[in-house]
């Protein structure tokens, strides 16, 4: 088993397949998280994400492991992207590879879910007039 | 005693690092030190969660804290 | 929404994100399915794949506009490959981005899925010493 | 009338195309076609399935066919 946790400035999607092609997979899933242009009707300028990376590279590791133990994966790439990001630009990418598709499409599934949930980076929506940390508040 | 600050706690406490003073009391759990910050800094209490890391790991409130601990304030996190 | 089909000789897995990526999107689901370098035990030299490409491409359309009366999906794409594939090699992407995630996942699996139940698309597994028709006979 | 076969379909028969004659009966429908089909070639009631196609669309079993379909058989498909 192969993983690449990263946290770095720009993400390259060009790359992925050929960091998770594997000749024992017959599928791999991907997901890539990108900067939409508009937040609840309000059109967002840019976003901007921080992390505690020494931290989230560990977070990201256990949700790398969960995923291995409970899926046959090859292997497991998350690689999260921190400053600033304009509109269609990726800030995260994850993504498996497997022998069979039901594996890599729920460990996928699964990566972007936890990663949400668990990893301390933070990401700040910037309008034209204000800017607001995103799930801060009720 | 240093305590590190991310995304919104950093713009609360208008710092990424708050250093306590050798000579003043220092909180000894997690749980304490929630509640001083909460006590300093009114704001705190309207976000949606507040966890502390210590070196680096979810702390329960119930963690003793030592001052050679790195400890990092994590408000809700939102990457992805 | 914009959709890509094709019936193609070589895949290029690099370009298939900036394909499906969209201002109105916030995620970007792909699956590739690869060639295997084993079938039950048995090593794989290489995959033939086949194809009724009129039909084959009618197929995909039905598939990928089907996708996008179930989800809000803002870009679709389906490419599969003809030809003889060696291990490792990509034989089809396809991929969908929408707003939200749930989406893009639940649609990118459909479109696989249904690609693999009806679009007439045949592939023979090349042993060292035979050859097979995948699922022909039961 | 031309017929088209493809993967393991044109192994059994050992042509991608097959033209009826004209003087020939030609078969009026679907089932009459697989019917056919099955009685010249046995090896096709060993398949999993075996569907056919008129004008690049699945027929079902009750579909006419006319001397300018162009109609194909597909053996169990097997992309992805």
């Amino acid at each position: 088993m192969e993983k690449i946790i990263e946290i770095v400035d720009t993400i390259d999607t060009a790359k992925v397949y050929s960091e998770l092609s594997d000749a024992k997979s017959g599928g791999i899933c991907v997901f890539v998280g990108t900067v939409r242009e508009f937040t609840n009707e309000e059109k967002v300028v840019a976003l901007e994400f921080e992390t505690y990376k020494v931290m989230a590279l560990k977070e990201m590791e256990k949700i790398a492991d969960k995923a291995m133990e409970k899926w046959s994966l090859n292997k497991v790439i998350m690689r999260h992207a921190v400053g600033e990001k304009s509109v269609t630009e990726p800030v995260v990418i994850v993504g498996a590879s497997s022998a069979h598709r039901d594996a890599c499409f729920e460990a996928c599934r699964f990566l972007i879910d936890t990663l949400k949930e668990t990893v301390p980076i933070w990401k700040k929506e910037k309008f034209k007039n204000n800017s607001v940390w995103v799930s801060a508040h009720p | 005693m240093n305590v590190l600050f991310f995304g919104i706690a950093k713009d609360i406490v208008g710092s990424s690092e708050i250093t306590f003073p050798e000579d003043l009391e220092k909180p000894g759990t997690v749980a304490a030190l929630k509640k001083q910050l909460a006590a300093t800094y009114p704001e705190f209490s309207k976000l949606n969660s507040l966890a502390v890391a210590v070196n680096s790991e979810y702390a329960a409130d119930d963690v003793t804290l030592v001052s050679t601990d790195e400890i990092a304030i994590i408000p809700p996190v939102s990457g992805g």
